[in-house]
């Protein structure tokens, strides 16, 4: 049993997705929702899921947060005040209870909470604990699960975050010639921030590389540190200004990393199926890279998928961010 | 960055003692004092931030009191893992090592977040809380 | 490995491929990006073809990811039934990119087309995805790539385009969340996600309220994603307010493979024996399947803006399947299966007409229809023709599915479903004729002045299509006993 | 009941998320909600996969090649169905906010109601 700091946690994580919905104004209400997120990440790391707390850490709390805010920027904060619709509400409500009821229903039959003999825990699962190290030599089990077991999903989970930029792209791109709007957004001139993200931004981007190659060895990997490395763009582009950001790393540039990563991936599994064997097989890179066996290639070949993960990543969270706060225009911005 | 080089000054020197009596009794006092004394301006903190009156001396107890507390409480997590540990070797170290550099971060970030915060509520307006009791 | 045996990836990778090179032409050569496109499909559908062939003749087909046993890798598993919903989605993408080659210009803003075309095979890389693939979070995954990519294409359709598709986006992450809500159940009595695997563990757990649970939420979340009658709500206004490029692909794709996935999960994870007699909900899904049809018929009558009418006689057709299914007769599950084929071309080719009609004459309201027959001598055949398969008139496919249907609800006594069949034959009927009586009592409007008439790259693919409906009809023998090799044992 | 606190916990935050979606009448708050029942959904399988006393699932140094017994390690692989699902996460929150912004652009409000009204009155 878990009980613990685990039960408080989950009570105040219920508290706080209540505040969320609850409170009048949106811009409180999605800071909320970011401390909702960070606790949540907390009670994941508390049941050993430190990658997955890891990202929803830098995802969940950082960067969407950014995104909530960005769209607010530009818009408004404010919510109307609504009539009360009854019937909608107790629509939504039997709704709500129904799906909660059936839930419910199964409730008795579920393992109890921190069962390790639950056969969830000792199927398949158990086959990767015993072995996944013997077979990658990879000691972070997530690590070797994501990007060789299963890494088809993972690629198509890289293609996802590609659709989302791709998709901002194709709905909000504005072209040039579309007339200024005014925003009452202004250069940011405050020399203290400025300082202070110049003398950070290095530190981050640093980081961001070590959480990509360390992922062999701890939490982390190419998304955490993909989104480490996008989350510094944003910085900068929050610190400085958008033309600033702009030099650094173009938008056409952007969309053409993105791609790449993609491509570093899959490309990286297609080499296998021109040498005979299945796709993702990184087993076949032995015969490409000098003297690994086949175990280190698959170790080997891990890093190099991470790297185009983390480089499609920090591509799609700089360009969803900077087509939200600047609304297409990729002139202005927060 | 002070306190970095104190404590890596620190581990150099326990390091070579770690499991001497003596030596883990003063690392615990440290981790105990920090702990408690962390937790205390967090608590200042949070009291500071329901109980002043307006958004400037709030930000002013936000600011301040979680910068500190957070630092002592990170310091007492990097000594705890030194001394938690079976045998001192790399992976401990550089993870005390790594803890330290957190310190850093909230050490730059979190003043300047402040800072920010202040600036954004000075130009959009916000006016400051006099104390109007003591002035009649 | 052989080429024959890299196939199932094949059918996979050359769209996933494709789209991405297109996302990198696009940027750098946009010129080269249609052509591009037409290569990698054409070589796609001949990879389905060869499949499709192959495991006629060899039987089922199994393909690992990154050389892993089954339940630790990602598997996928190839028998005739997936064979053939991919050479259905290659030769609907296939006719449906070829219109797009022209509407997409008339649609999409230039600069834009090569985000399109990545999204547009991205999209179709899903569909494929979410047929083949033998891993029930792998499904999940794909279903995703295919609603995210889907929300894009659909919302750049312009402003109510964009409110639309903010429902879909909202209802569809609910479908697909239950979706997973109910895998969630299943892995956690069973601790595995392949579906070869999940069919051997299920009958141990055939009475724990987990496994109802599971069912419940699984069916619930592709019934969302296949519009069935009460959970419907989202597809007409998606469907008539996106652009007909989009709608060409998903229309005839989206809502019917759901409906396949869920026969998947009928036959290959839960198993007949839990489907058809542990659970006892038969006459409850015939009614509902019967209520869908005569809603969708219904409120088809009563629009009178073509692109409604059509999403809701989707809508009816969606009950003809679901209903066939779950009569539970081999004859009607045989051609429920048959009608998603059928159902697609249909389909397709109710859009296409639809996209020409508005390029010509701007306008979609059932009068306009006379200048339709009067000038759009091709787009009309084809209207007759599709129109013909719906009503099910005898040398079209829909006239077999309908057949095999009622005589399937017939042998199990669900009379009220014939019923149904027929009403929605009745009003099929009305509505085409009343597009066709514009042609003698209404006044023809003076069309606004435009340059399109029928271009060729519309005329094709309309012929294509309409030949395909007739094919399929005339074929009938082959494809039934194609399908009914399929059923699994206990159904026959 | 207690033993599966947690269980009771995600079914409650599923309930709310569903609520907000559709109750909710600001498209911002339904797209938190949206959000809220995702994490739902994450906690769900998260904490299937957690054994009670057990580590992250990181082999030490030491034990690397010792037999290892699984109990000692979290469950591996609902870690990784749930890092897909929150990277699907936030993809579809990014599209939403971007739908969300073109029908600010449209109708200059958040306001489900008033939508639908102007909708209404573009009609007439």
């Amino acid at each position: 049993m878990l009980l613990g700091i685990e039960t408080l946690l989950l009570i105040l994580v219920l508290i706080l997705a209540v505040v969320s919905l609850w409170i009048r104004d949106l811009m409180s209400s999605v800071v909320v929702f970011g401390a909702y997120s960070f606790l949540m990440c907390l009670i994941w790391t508390g049941m050993g899921a430190v990658d997955v707390a890891f990202t929803e850490a830098a995802v969940g709390a950082g960067v969407s947060t950014v995104f909530f805010v960005a769209v607010l920027f530009n818009t408004t904060r404010r919510i109307q005040f609504n009539p009360l619709d009854l019937s909608a509400k107790i629509f939504s409500a039997i709704l709500c209870i129904g799906t909660g009821y059936l839930l419910m229903l199964g409730l008795s039959d579920l393992p109890s909470w921190g069962d390790p003999q639950a056969l969830v825990n000792t199927n398949v699962s158990k086959y990767y604990i015993e072995s996944a190290y013997k077979q990658t030599k990879v000691p972070n089990l997530v690590t070797a699960v994501l990007a060789d077991y299963r890494a088809f999903d993972t690629m198509f989970e890289t293609c996802v975050v590609f659709i989302a930029v791709l998709g901002i792209f194709m709905l909000l791109k504005k072209d040039g010639r579309e007339p200024l709007k005014e925003t009452s957004a202004k250069a940011n001139d405050n020399l203290i921030i400025r300082v202070a993200s110049r003398f950070m931004v290095p530190f981050i981007q640093l980081f961001g590389l070590y959480v990509v190659a360390h992922g062999h060895y701890s939490p982390g990997g190419g998304f955490q540190g993909g989104v480490i490395l996008g989350a510094s763009l944003i910085l900068v582009a929050m610190a400085f200004n958008i033309e600033f950001v702009k030099q650094l790393l173009s938008i056409k540039r952007m969309l053409l990393l993105a791609v790449i990563g993609v491509i570093i991936f899959a490309g990286w599994g297609l080499v296998p199926v021109f040498l005979g064997q299945s796709f993702l097989d990184y087993s076949a890179w032995a015969a490409l890279l000098p003297g690994t066996g086949e175990i280190m290639a698959r170790s080997h070949s891990m890093l190099a998928v991470e790297i185009g993960v983390a480089i499609t990543v920090m591509c799609g969270m700089y360009g969803i961010y900077m087509s939200l706060v600047s609304d297409g225009r990729f002139d202005k911005g927060l | 960055m002070a306190i970095n080089v104190l404590a890596v000054i620190l581990f150099a020197i326990i390091s070579q003692t770690i499991h001497h009596p003596t030596v883990q009794l003063i690392l615990n006092i440290l981790i105990m004092a920090s702990l408690g004394l962390g937790l205390f301006f967090f608590f200042a903190t949070s009291v500071g931030v329901l109980r002043f009156p307006d958004f400037f001396t709030r930000l002013h107890a936000a600011g301040k009191g979680d910068t500190l507390s957070t630092i002592l409480i990170l310091l007492a997590c990097s000594l705890f893992s030194l001394k938690s540990a079976k045998t001192l070797d790399q992976t401990t170290i550089l993870a005390a090592i790594k803890i330290l550099l957190i310190i850093n971060f909230i050490f730059i970030g979190s003043p300047t977040a402040t800072h920010a915060l202040i600036e954004a509520g000075y130009n959009s307006e916000i006016d400051p809380w006099e104390n109007n009791a003591t002035r009649n | 490995m052989s080429m024959i045996n890299q196939l199932p990836f094949y059918v996979v990778g050359i769209p996933l491929f494709t789209a991405l090179i297109i996302g990198v032409l696009a940027i750098v050569q946009p010129k080269l990006v249609r052509l591009t496109g037409l290569v990698g499909i054409i070589s796609g559908a001949y990879a389905s073809l060869t499949l499709f062939l192959t495991v006629q003749q060899s039987g089922t087909k199994y393909y690992t990811f990154g050389n892993w046993p089954a339940p630790y890798g990602i598997e996928y598993s190839v028998d005739t039934l997936n064979a053939l919903m991919i050479l259905l989605i290659y030769a609907v993408s296939l006719l449906a990119y070829v219109y797009s080659l022209r509407s997409v210009i008339i649609e999409i803003p230039s600069n834009k087309h090569g985000y399109y075309y990545t999204l547009y095979f991205l999209l179709i890389t899903g569909l494929i995805g979410i047929t083949i693939t033998g891993d029930a979070f792998n499904l999940y995954v794909l279903y995703e790539i295919c609603a995210l990519s889907s929300y894009a294409l659909l919302a750049s359709g312009g402003k109510r385009a964009t409110l639309a598709t903010f429902y879909y986006l909202l209802i569809g992450t609910v479908g697909a969340c239950f979706y997973l809500i109910g895998v969630a159940y299943l892995f956690i009595k069973t601790g595995t996600l392949n579906m070869g695997q999940l069919f051997e563990h299920i009958p141990s757990i055939y009475f724990t309220s987990s496994i109802l649970v599971a069912f419940i939420f699984i069916n619930v979340g592709l019934f969302i994603k296949m519009a069935l009658f009460p959970l419907h709500g989202w597809l007409p206004n998606v469907y008539t307010k996106a652009p007909i490029s989009t709608t060409c692909l998903l229309a005839p794709l989206g809502t019917k493979l759901s409906i396949y996935i869920l026969i998947r999960f009928y036959f290959h994870v839960f198993g007949p024996e839990y489907v058809f007699q542990v659970l006892n909900i038969q006459p409850f899904m015939v009614w509902l399947a019967t209520l869908a049809i005569i809603v969708g018929s219904v409120y088809a009558i009563f629009h009178t803006n073509y692109r409604s009418t059509i999403a809701f006689i989707i809508v009816a057709e969606i009950g003809y399947i679901i209903g066939g299914l779950w009569i539970g007769h081999p004859d009607s599950i045989a051609a429920s299966i048959y009608h998603i084929l059928a159902d697609s071309l249909m389909t397709l080719s109710l859009f296409m007409i639809a996209g020409t009609v508005l390029f010509y004459l701007k306008s979609e309201k059932t009068s306009a229809f006379a200048l339709t027959f009067r000038q759009l001598r091709i787009t009309s055949i084809s209207l007759v023709v599709v129109f013909a398969s719906i009503v099910g008139i005898p040398p079209t496919s829909g006239f077999f599915s309908k057949m095999y249907l009622i005589k399937g609800a017939f042998a199990m006594g669900h009379y009220q479903f014939i019923v149904a069949l027929l009403f929605s034959s009745l009003a099929s009927l009305f509505i085409f004729f009343r597009l066709f009586e514009a042609y003698f009592y209404s006044k023809p409007p003076e069309p606004a002045p435009s340059i399109i008439k029928e271009d060729r790259l519309f005329t094709l693919p309309m012929i294509g299509v309409s030949t395909g409906i007739i094919l399929l009809g005339v074929t009938f023998n082959y494809w039934f006993s194609v399908i009914s090799r399929i059923i699994p044992v206990g159904l026959r | 009941m207690i033993l599966k606190f947690n269980y009771v916990i995600m079914i409650i935050l599923m309930m709310l998320g569903l609520w907000a979606m559709i109750a909710k009448k600001n498209i911002i708050k339904k797209l938190i909600g949206m959000a809220i029942f995702q994490t739902g959904i994450i906690l769900f399988y998260i904490s299937m996969g957690a054994k009670s006393g057990s580590n992250i699932p990181i082999l030490d140094y030491y034990d690397r090649y010792k037999p290892i017994d699984a109990a000692q390690y979290a469950n591996p692989l609902t870690q990784i169905l749930m890092l897909t699902a929150i990277v699907v996460g936030v993809a579809t929150l990014g599209l939403g906010l971007t739908l969300a912004r073109k029908i600010y652009d449209d109708y200059k409000t958040f306001n489900e109601d008033e939508i639908l009204q102007e909708i209404k009155n573009e009609h007439d």
